[in-house]
């Protein structure tokens, strides 16, 4: 309406009001809008999911390529004095299996030095002697006859190097991979009476004795901690079979019977204190009205071992002889067998790769360095591609749920997996020990990442979530100021 | 009766209710709507207590209040009602001279007319201002530090206006608001300007100066607090960061407390930091918009701070209401002053029984208690929306009495402007 | 509101705490418990007979749970009232239950009289209890504790324990703290059967200012005394029309001349019996009184009810109501929670049927909302009708706008002021008058204080309406605003009363719609003094009309705390009288 | 460096730990004068001349443990968090001292209760030690020990010294918590017997029936460890129980015999208890008869089953009042047992305040002076200025001395820890001290409820304690054990758990209702419209 209009009704005209002014009703506008974006730096650092990007490239590269052992095996020259074809023989035969089956040859690099060649430091060397034996060092000898035929020589050689994983059983008793065990040998009554029971036993002369050379072999793969401790009543969950031998009754244990051996619900064997794998080692002292307790064959005929191996558990050794004193302690001469028998399993749960048939072992009996260089090699290979695995499943997590927050700790702990993957592979050259260290800590690195409580934080927030919070809100809020804005650009 | 008695009357009743032993007294000590733990007495007492037990006060967690106080009631005056009452006294004079500065009358006149007694007893016959203040909540102190702070500007007495707003804003840090009105003021005069609104005339580097004495002193303030607090900035946390983290939920009047106790975790710190921003939004809009009259943008920001700040009591609004009676000029201007009474009315009914129903018989549950608080946020909000129509409808005038048969439909004009926009 | 009684608007009631379980144990309590009940009834026949003081009887029964091994005390009150002190003792045992931490507890009451008044007595209740005891404690069920209470009197007795219980000892009351004190206690059972034997178990509900307890749990022992005791609950002692068809004539309030197939029908007698448990419901509720000795547990956030043994000739005794009381007890003993899930705010119309808030609430606020809207527009008004004075004496026929606007901005604030001074001061009256009725000398001579009180409150305020300015043309006629303030007034106590408690809001609807928005000035003087005069009546009459009320009601007040007294006087009677004097102003 | 470390490890191994184990077990039965009969096992394994780890020393390889009595599970926890003294009490119901007197064991609060002395390290720091140890116990005896975190955890040490002797290594800290709200039953007390060298087969623990032991009026168990310069670790496993014979049996005689208690009998005893014996107290007055008869020596009858010993092992074991009838509960008034009986309640209705009062009476001829502990939850604030100490209703502060509070403190997880206090009463002779205080109770967020929000949260008791033997009260010699007060349920005020998308949407409505028409008034352009009729 025009000015005349405002003078008849007394009111004064909008547009002459100073407040009614362009400039201070867009300086308002203006400054509502200059608040607000400077707030939306705080909004993005309060409402951000913390997501680190994670090195997905180098990790598929690392997925792709592998550890590789070069392993040089020096021939005598005896051998090629009698027959200089023989290095040349075993090589094709070797390679010929390492074809054949990959598996076993994986991440081994095989190559026959014949004797004019320099003797290379470390490498395996093989020589004539009066049997075919392991030696102390990386030393084989080979009796006359066997030296003759490259196909045993082949043989010999894979068995030892890449000794076969052909035993599925033998596979799977191996326990996984740890930095760290315990060992905890237990004497276990079934029932303690004041007629049988034992109240000691010299159980740490026997370790000394009978276990602590192997582990001080083994100590280039694991650390072990060793805790014993008595248990005298430990009832079994079931009851054993009866049998009668002539006069005299036993009671017998099928296989079945040993795979239910072990009563975890009466025996407090495991400790849950720490994560570390436990190797239980179990010397049962069946009840008087159980024992003797014998292991029977599968035609119901008690066996003469009384000892048995639970796969990935430990070792259980039955105590069958009588105990007369009421108050007996066993000694270390009473506990010699038991405690070889403990080794051996020992042996057999870390994988311990066997001597290959027809070889006898040489003057140092606990390990030889072939089959430890095996197991260090097999070791690295299975946590390299452990690693990798896990790796790999991380990379793929993060990037299918994208809400999942990453933290400066997984970061970091997945570069350190993979730096130690790398220093692995460069070790394999020189040492499979320290190559062994890197991949056992690339192992437990990247699976520390993989299992970090914080990825878990938000993954139950969908996204229709979030909208339900914001919208009430600044969809009510937005409006006005957007439409003001608008009008203003209109105008 | 007399006029210009009304003060000293009233002054000496207030004192009366200091000194006499009311039954209710500690009720109201423990009540949510007229304490918060910003500014409840018992929290007061249990600093003091732990001051003199030397625990740090700050470490507990129960403790906000600004380490001033704590080192003036523990070293000069000990906290009696005395003082709330002198502080309630010394409030209503500070807004009678606010007045007489913005009428522009001599400040140290005899006679008082209806008006000013009306504002005196507005001041001190409020509820919401004297619940609390007989409940000894230290909100007494910031509201006479505001209308102190008030009035010095509008005397134009920069430095002593300038110490109390650093003082209120130690207090409480929301006070904050009021900084940039209060800086106006100062290059400014009081005098009521909103019929005839005119562009902001004082200078800009006046402000400036203005502003760097007044960070002067907040400074000086704060050195005094952190040592009172023996030298830890552990206080400045628990009392200032406590109106901006919300670390304690106990119920109150405002908006914020329900919010946050509902809120998920995840978002909790960024609504934290929007309902901040929100209070912070409103400062500058107003000052533009009222840059005629400062003092009006002040009483506005005020209104703001009584509707929307964290741990609300009954005081703020309390302060909001009281200072309506100072601009007369636009109470004929308020859109609908009998719905806000209302609804006021209504919540100041409803908070205490809500309260009890909830908590203390236990029939209804916490929803019962929101709901008032949000009758209580309309009321604060339908109050601000009709202070700030009125202060810009006054500026277009009336229609005048001449022009005949035009009367009805101005008369719907003035009912349609809300709704008369391009 | 007359639709409340209506069958169909009210529902079935039903269990929502999952935890109850009721009527789901089978019970151990037999003949033998039956037994010691009746030995113990005929040592309190004895004991009436003696009729042995307070203290005596309280040290009786102390000693008699004291020979169960429970840890037993007795607790000596004293109440000081404007009408002298009340002072009794209570006896009281704890069974702690095994193994459990003695954090919860539940109460068994009894109190010395009865519910049914006329000073019976309620021994069989008392005995129940002491069987109780020795019968309970042989268990090792028990979660929570068990807290014997066997209080004196009617009411104040087992109040004054409460107090005590919790600390929270009002300074009019005189006692020493409790000897032995249990957990929180959660629910709490009243056990009152005064009568030989009964055919109906009745539930009092209602407590003290209008509290309602949880509705789990009438409805649970209405399972339970269905289920296990095998007899019908009631509410009240009003049997339902189902349970005696032929005495309904004597129980009906039609008159006999009605004719028969109108009093026989079934609708009409469903809805008289609702109607009747409505009533009394509104009666207690209204007026803040506990209907029981249960109520006074409501102010403690404990839900209890009263057991009322309906006396009748037969069938059931001591065997039907242990069984029933323990089942009840192992019922609460299953609580994991205090009870939360169900209705606190509800009308038992019927033992099977409720009212949900939503349905009763509507027909107060529906009044408050109207007299809201005329008030508005009395406000509203106000502007008008100063219009036309203003026109006129410019004598310009249309409306003018420019005045009313300056008016109402100048204006309004004035009579308003003098319209609130008129207000706070019929408040303040009320104040005094309350004061008064409270004070010892009112007590004593109320023959003269009486009539005094109410002329004095029907005389002061003509006296004083000169003080007020007068209406000059210009200004908004203060009798409008002051009604307009005072119906806005009003409908916001209603609203908010609603919510508290329904019956007196339902009442303040009734007493204050009609009257206080037909309150107008009248040009006459006589017709405005009689209106003045029937508001005076309608604001304080029952000063003169029901003493008895009054009395009961400061007891009430003093004694319990109900609010109800000075509600009304410095409420309701100030609102009245508000209107009237708008009549009054008006003709001034 | 590898082959060192190899080295290093193996020379642990070699390590020969010599440790004489020891083993003994015993039972105390004392009957109640109010007809219940208290017993208490206790079984106590010595490690002699063994050192708890060292803290200092936790990152390398630990000594090897070899084990024949001492339980291994629980030797290796105490080794991996490297534990100097360890006190875990499982206990259900309310030990009523008045009427049943001192426990055997002292330690009977209700519930839960942990305490570990632990020596300081740099290497993992006590409170990591401390999360570690709580939830290795707590899945070791299958009780929810996890949940004593931050905001239950304090150090009282003047309450719970070091029973034992302090290490030479680091010094030494505290950390305590407890919870009441642990019900104790059958799943805790089976991983309890396990710990015994001979389980629940043999010797005295035979007798521990679980149905029986969890029908009592009130049970415990407990586990001690200990080290004593020159002994060694001591581990003492310990079961209480209360029974009622009154109430189940028959024709409510207060006989006993371990038949009818437990309803087992000990066939046979564990070989290797070095000691097993059976005490009974005797009861003052002299009506009972004891079978089997035995020579009895001040007050108490001692049954040795040990095997070593020739004499056979007795069936049973009862004590009988043939003279009455069934049992008559003593009549009031009875004078308390103990010395010191205390009262305490947290008075107030409404869910936001309360008054927590403590009343303590002295029941003997002397005065008694006795410390005083609280730990309050943050979920209740004291309000220390309004402390009262009042006797016969007289303010005495003097009775309360050297107090010291520790407001909660904010813990690196956002926590509260609990509020401690500490003070000293003195209670003069056959008079009753009264303490108050007033609490506000918090408003939590929704998240923080339990699932039971309505039922409150439980307050763990407090705790009275007789002071060392310092220069001042040795007049005092009346010797008193520690006191613990029952727990106390504290109703917090709840919201509602349904609302929190309305009430953002309700609040967010509300502020963008008054924010936007602000906006608008502040931002539109005034019109004046002339509407034309």
């Amino acid at each position: 309406m025009n000015s005349a209009a405002f003078a008849s009704s007394g009111l004064k005209d909008p547009r002459k009001i100073n407040f009614e002014r362009n400039w201070v009703r867009r300086a308002v506008l203006a400054s509502y809008w200059v608040v607000i974006v400077l707030a939306f730096p705080f909004w993005w650092h309060l409402t951000s999911i913390e997501r680190l990007a994670l090195p997905t490239s180098q990790v598929r590269t690392q997925v792709q390529n592998n550890i590789v052992f070069p392993i040089t095996v020096h021939f005598d020259g005896s051998f090629t004095h009698q027959n200089p074809s023989i290095v040349s023989q075993v090589h094709t035969l070797l390679r010929d299996s390492a074809t054949s089956e990959h598996e076993r040859w994986k991440g081994i690099d095989l190559r026959l030095r014949g004797a004019d060649d320099e003797e290379a430091f470390d490498s395996y060397t093989v020589v004539l002697g009066e049997r075919t034996s392991i030696a102390h060092s990386r030393q084989l000898r080979v009796s006359e006859t066997d030296a003759q035929s490259a196909k045993r020589l082949s043989c010999l050689l894979s068995d030892l190097i890449a000794n076969s994983e052909s035993s599925i059983s033998h596979s799977q008793r191996i326990v996984q991979y740890s930095d760290h065990y315990r060992l905890a040998f237990t004497l276990l009554h079934e029932n303690a009476t004041p007629r049988r029971f034992v109240e000691t036993w010299d159980v740490q002369n026997a370790l000394a004795e009978f276990v602590l050379p192997l582990l001080s072999k083994l100590s280039v793969l694991h650390n072990f901690t060793v805790e014993s401790q008595v248990q005298y009543h430990a009832p079994l969950a079931f009851e054993p079979k009866r049998i009668f031998l002539g006069e005299t009754e036993v009671s017998g244990l099928t296989q079945e019977d040993l795979t239910v051996f072990i009563n975890s619900a009466e025996w407090t064997l495991s400790s849950s204190v720490s994560n570390d794998p436990v190797l239980h080692f179990v010397l049962f002292v069946p009840s008087e009205t159980h024992a003797p307790l014998k292991i029977i064959d599968g035609e119901g005929r008690p066996t003469s071992q009384n000892s048995f191996l639970l796969p990935q558990w430990g070792g259980i050794f039955i105590l069958n002889d009588e105990l007369d004193s009421p108050s007996s302690h066993l000694s270390q001469d009473k506990l010699e067998p038991v405690f070889r028998n403990f080794a051996i399993q020992l042996a057999a749960l870390l994988g311990v790769p066997p001597v290959p048939l027809g070889l006898s072992v040489g003057e140092r009996p606990i390990l030889s360095d072939w089959q430890l260089d095996a197991l260090l090699r097999r070791r690295a290979l299975q946590n390299v591609q452990g690693t990798q695995d896990t790796l790999y499943s991380i990379v793929k997590l993060v990037d299918q749920i994208d809400n999942m927050p990453v933290g400066q700790v997984v970061r970091d702990d997945i570069l350190d997996a993979l730096a130690s993957l790398h220093e692995a592979y460069r070790a394999a050259a020189t040492s499979p020990a320290i190559a062994l260290r890197w991949s056992s800590k690339a192992l437990s690195v990247a699976s520390r990442a993989f299992f970090n409580p914080g990825m878990l934080a938000l993954l139950y927030f969908p996204a229709e979530h979030k909208y339900a919070v914001y919208t009430p809100l600044f969809a009510s809020i937005s409006v006005p100021l957007v439409v003001a804005l608008i009008r203003e650009f209109m105008a | 009766m007399d006029e210009g008695t009304v003060l000293p009357v009233l002054v000496c009743f207030r004192l009366l209710l200091a000194v006499l032993p009311l039954p209710g007294q500690h009720i109201l000590k423990h009540d949510h709507q007229i304490n918060s733990p910003l500014t409840s007495y018992l929290r007061l007492k249990e600093g003091l207590w732990m001051l003199d037990n030397n625990v740090d006060p700050y470490m507990g967690g129960s403790f906000h209040h600004s380490p001033l106080l704590l080192s003036v009631f523990s070293t000069i005056l000990p906290p009696i009602p005395i003082i709330w009452a002198v502080s309630d006294a010394v409030g209503a004079w500070a807004l009678l001279r606010i007045w007489r500065a913005r009428q522009g009358l001599s400040l140290h006149r005899a006679t008082t007319s209806t008006a000013e007694s009306l504002i005196v007893s507005a001041y001190i016959l409020n509820p919401y201002l004297l619940f609390p203040s007989l409940a000894l909540s230290t909100s007494t102190f910031e509201n006479s530090f505001t209308l102190l702070t008030l009035m010095f500007a509008s005397e134009g007495k920069p430095s002593s206006a300038l110490l109390a707003i650093a003082f209120t804003i130690n207090l409480s840090p929301y006070s904050i608001l009021l900084l940039l009105p209060i800086l106006m003021l100062l290059v400014t005069s009081p005098a009521s300007q909103l019929a005839s609104p005119r562009p902001f005339h004082g200078s800009i580097n006046r402000i400036a100066s203005l502003f760097g004495e007044f960070m002067l002193y907040w400074l000086v303030l704060v050195g005094a607090a952190c040592i009172i607090a023996d030298g830890s900035w552990s206080w400045m946390k628990a009392s200032w960061g406590a109106s901006l983290t919300l670390p304690d939920l106990t119920p109150n009047p405002g908006l914020w407390w329900y919010f946050f106790t509902e809120m998920f975790d995840h978002f909790r710190p960024f609504f934290l930091m929007v309902f901040s921003v929100h209070l912070v939004i409103y400062i500058l809009p107003v000052c533009i918009k009222f840059q005629h009259d400062p003092l009006y943008a002040a009483f506005l920001l005020i209104g703001v701070l009584g509707t929307f700040k964290a741990y609300l009591t009954l005081a703020d609004p309390g302060l909001f209401l009281s200072m309506i009676s100072l601009f007369p000029e636009v109470h004929g201007y308020l859109r609908h002053p009998i719905v806000t009474t209302l609804l006021h009315l209504h919540a100041a009914l409803l908070l205490p029984l809500q309260h009890i129903l909830w908590v203390s018989e236990g029939r209804g549950n916490a929803n019962f208690y929101y709901a008032a608080s949000l009758v209580m946020g309309m009321a604060g909000g339908a109050g601000l929306v009709d202070a700030c129509w009125a202060g810009m409808r006054i500026a277009l005038g009336d229609v005048k009495v001449e022009s005949e048969g035009k009367g009805q439909v101005a008369r719907w004009e003035v009912a349609r402007w809300e709704v008369a926009q391009e | 509101m007359l639709l409340i009684p209506i069958p169909l608007l009210s529902q079935g009631t039903y269990i929502d705490e999952n935890a109850l379980q009721p009527a789901q144990v089978n019970t151990y309590w037999n003949w033998g418990d039956v037994h010691t009940a009746d030995l113990h009834m005929y040592q309190l026949d004895g004991i009436v007979d003696r009729n042995l003081t307070s203290e005596q009887r309280a040290e009786f029964f102390r000693m008699e749970f004291s020979k169960l091994g429970l840890a037993a005390s007795t607790q000596n009150y004293t109440f000081t009232t404007s009408k002298g002190t009340i002072s009794g003792n209570n006896a009281y045992a704890v069974m702690s239950s095994p193994r459990a931490a003695g954090t919860e507890a539940m109460v068994i009451s009894a109190s010395w009289l009865s519910t049914a008044g006329h000073g019976a007595l309620n021994v069989r209740g008392i005995s129940t209890v002491l069987s109780l005891a020795a019968f309970l404690k042989d268990y090792s069920l028990w979660a929570k504790d068990i807290i014997f209470v066997i209080s004196d009197d009617y009411l104040h007795g087992m109040h004054a324990w409460l107090n005590a219980y919790h600390g929270t000892i009002p300074s009019n009351l005189h006692t020493d703290p409790l000897e032995h004190i249990s957990g929180v206690i959660w629910t709490a059972l009243n056990i009152d059967y005064s009568g030989h034997s009964f055919s109906h178990l009745g539930v009092f509900h209602e407590g003290l200012n209008g509290r309602l307890p949880n509705q789990d749990l009438i409805n649970s022992f209405r399972f339970i005394s269905h289920y296990t005791g095998g007899l019908p609950m009631t509410v009240y002692d009003h049997l339902e029309p189902a349970d005696l068809v032929d005495r309904w004539s004597e129980w009906s309030v039609l008159p006999s001349w009605t004719p028969a197939f109108i009093r026989r029908s079934p609708q009409l007698q469903q809805y008289e019996y609702r109607a009747r448990n409505v009533v009394r419901h509104i009666g207690y509720q209204a007026r803040g009184m506990c209907s029981g000795v249960h109520g006074l547990f409501h102010q403690f956030r404990i839900d209890a009810i009263t057991i009322f043994a309906v006396p009748a000739k037969g069938p059931h005794g001591f065997h039907a109501l242990g069984k029933i009381v323990e089942s009840t007890l192992r019922t609460m003993n299953n609580l994991l929670e205090r009870l939360h899930a169900s209705f606190f705010f509800y009308i038992l119309t019927s033992p099977g049927t409720f009212l949900k808030i939503g349905m009763f609430l509507p027909s107060a606020i529906l009044v408050s909302v109207a007299m809201l809207f005329k008030g508005l527009g009395e406000w509203v008004d106000a502007g008008w009708v100063r219009e036309v004075s203003e026109v006129s004496l410019k004598g310009t026929g249309s409306l003018e706008k420019e005045p009313k606007t300056k008016d109402t901005w100048r204006n309004r604030r004035r009579p308003m002021l003098s319209v609130l001074i008129t207000m706070v001061a019929t408040h303040v009256l009320g104040v005094l008058v309350f004061n008064l009725l409270c004070s010892r000398r009112f007590d004593e001579n109320r023959s003269f204080f009486v009539p005094a009180i109410l002329a004095a409150v029907s005389m002061i305020p003509p006296a004083l309406l000169p003080l007020l300015p007068k209406n000059t043309p210009e200004v908004a006629p203060s009798s409008v605003l002051l009604k307009s303030s005072n119906l806005c007034l009003a409908s916001t106590v209603i609203s908010i009363m609603s919510l508290l408690n329904f019956s007196l809001a339902a009442m303040l609807a009734l007493t204050m719609g009609v009257p206080l928005a037909t309150s107008s000035r009248s040009s006459s003087m006589t017709t405005s003094l009689l209106r003045y005069a029937a508001y005076c009546i309608l604001a304080w009459g029952w000063l003169v009309l029901l003493p008895e009320e009054v009395e009961s009601a400061i007891w009430n007040w003093e004694v319990l705390g109900v609010w109800f007294a000075p509600f009304v006087c410095i409420v309701y009677a100030p609102l009245v009288m508000q209107a009237g004097i708008v009549c009054l102003q008006g003709s001034s | 460096m590898l082959r060192a470390s190899v080295w290093i490890s193996l020379a642990y191994l070699l390590t020969p730990s010599l440790s004489l184990e020891n083993y003994k077990e015993d039972l105390r039965v004392q009957p109640l004068r109010d007809g219940r009969v208290s017993t208490a096992f206790s079984f106590v394994t010595v490690l002699d001349g063994v050192v708890p780890r060292n803290p200092t020393a936790l990152e390398q390889p630990d000594e090897s443990q070899h084990y024949a009595l001492f339980p291994l599970t629980l030797g290796q926890i105490l080794r991996e968090y490297a534990i100097t003294e360890l006190h875990l009490t499982l206990n259900a119901g309310k030990w009523n001292y008045d009427d049943w007197g001192h426990p055997l064991e002292a330690s009977v609060r209700t519930g839960a209760e942990l305490w570990a002395w632990m020596g300081a390290s740099e290497v993992t720091t006590v409170d990591e030690r401390w999360s570690g140890l709580r939830n290795a116990l707590s899945g070791l005896f299958c009780a929810s020990l996890g949940s004593l975190d931050s905001r239950r955890t304090t150090s009282p040490v003047v309450a719970f010294p070091l029973s034992g002797s302090t290490p030479p290594f680091a010094q030494h800290e505290l950390r305590h918590a407890s919870l009441p709200s642990e019900n104790v039953c059958t799943e805790n007390l089976t991983p309890f017997l396990k710990l015994l060298p001979c389980k629940s087969r043999a010797g005295l623990a035979a007798l521990l029936n679980p149905q029986k032991v969890f029908d009592a009026d009130w049970h415990g168990m407990g586990v001690h460890v200990i080290w004593k310069e020159g002994t060694g670790v001591e581990l003492k496993l310990t079961l209480q129980a209360v029974f009622n014979p009154a109430r189940s049996s028959a024709g409510k005689r207060r006989d006993w015999s371990l038949q009818s208690l437990f309803d087992r009998s000990i066939e046979r005893s564990c070989p290797v208890a070095s000691s097993s014996s059976v005490s009974v107290v005797l009861p003052e007055e002299v009506n009972y008869q004891i079978t089997p008869q035995i020579a009895h020596v001040e007050g108490s009858a001692i049954y040795d089953l040990s095997s070593s010993s020739n004499s056979t092992i007795p069936s049973n074991i009862a004590m009988h009042w043939p003279s009455e009838h069934s049992f008559q509960y003593p009549m009031p008034p009875l004078q308390p047992l103990t010395p010191l009986s205390v009262k305490r309640t947290l008075h107030g209705t409404t869910q936001t305040r309360g008054v927590l009062s403590v009343s303590i009476t002295n029941n003997s001829p002397q005065e008694i002076s006795a410390g005083y502990l609280e730990i309050i939850p943050a979920l209740l604030t004291l309000w220390m200025h309004t402390l009262e100490v009042e006797t016969n209703s007289e303010i005495r502060s003097d009775l309360l001395s050297d107090l010291k509070y520790q407001p909660p403190s904010r813990q690196p997880n956002g926590h509260l820890s609990p509020s401690m206090v500490q003070a000293v009463l003195t209670i003069p002779p056959k008079s009753t001290l009264k303490i108050s205080v007033e609490v506000n109770k918090a408003f939590l967020k929704y998240t923080e409820h339990p699932p039971d929000a309505m039922r409150g949260w439980e307050l763990p008791g407090a705790v009275f304690f007789p002071l060392p033997q310092s220069a001042n009260n040795i007049s005092s010699s009346y010797d008193w054990e520690m006191i613990y007060t029952p727990t106390l349920l504290v109703d917090l005020p709840t919201p509602d758990f349904s609302m929190p998308y309305n009430v953002i949407i309700l609040s967010c409505t509300l502020m963008t209702l008054i924010f936007g028409s602000f906006f608008n008034l502040l931002t539109r352009k005034w019109v004046v419209v002339e509407i034309k009729e």
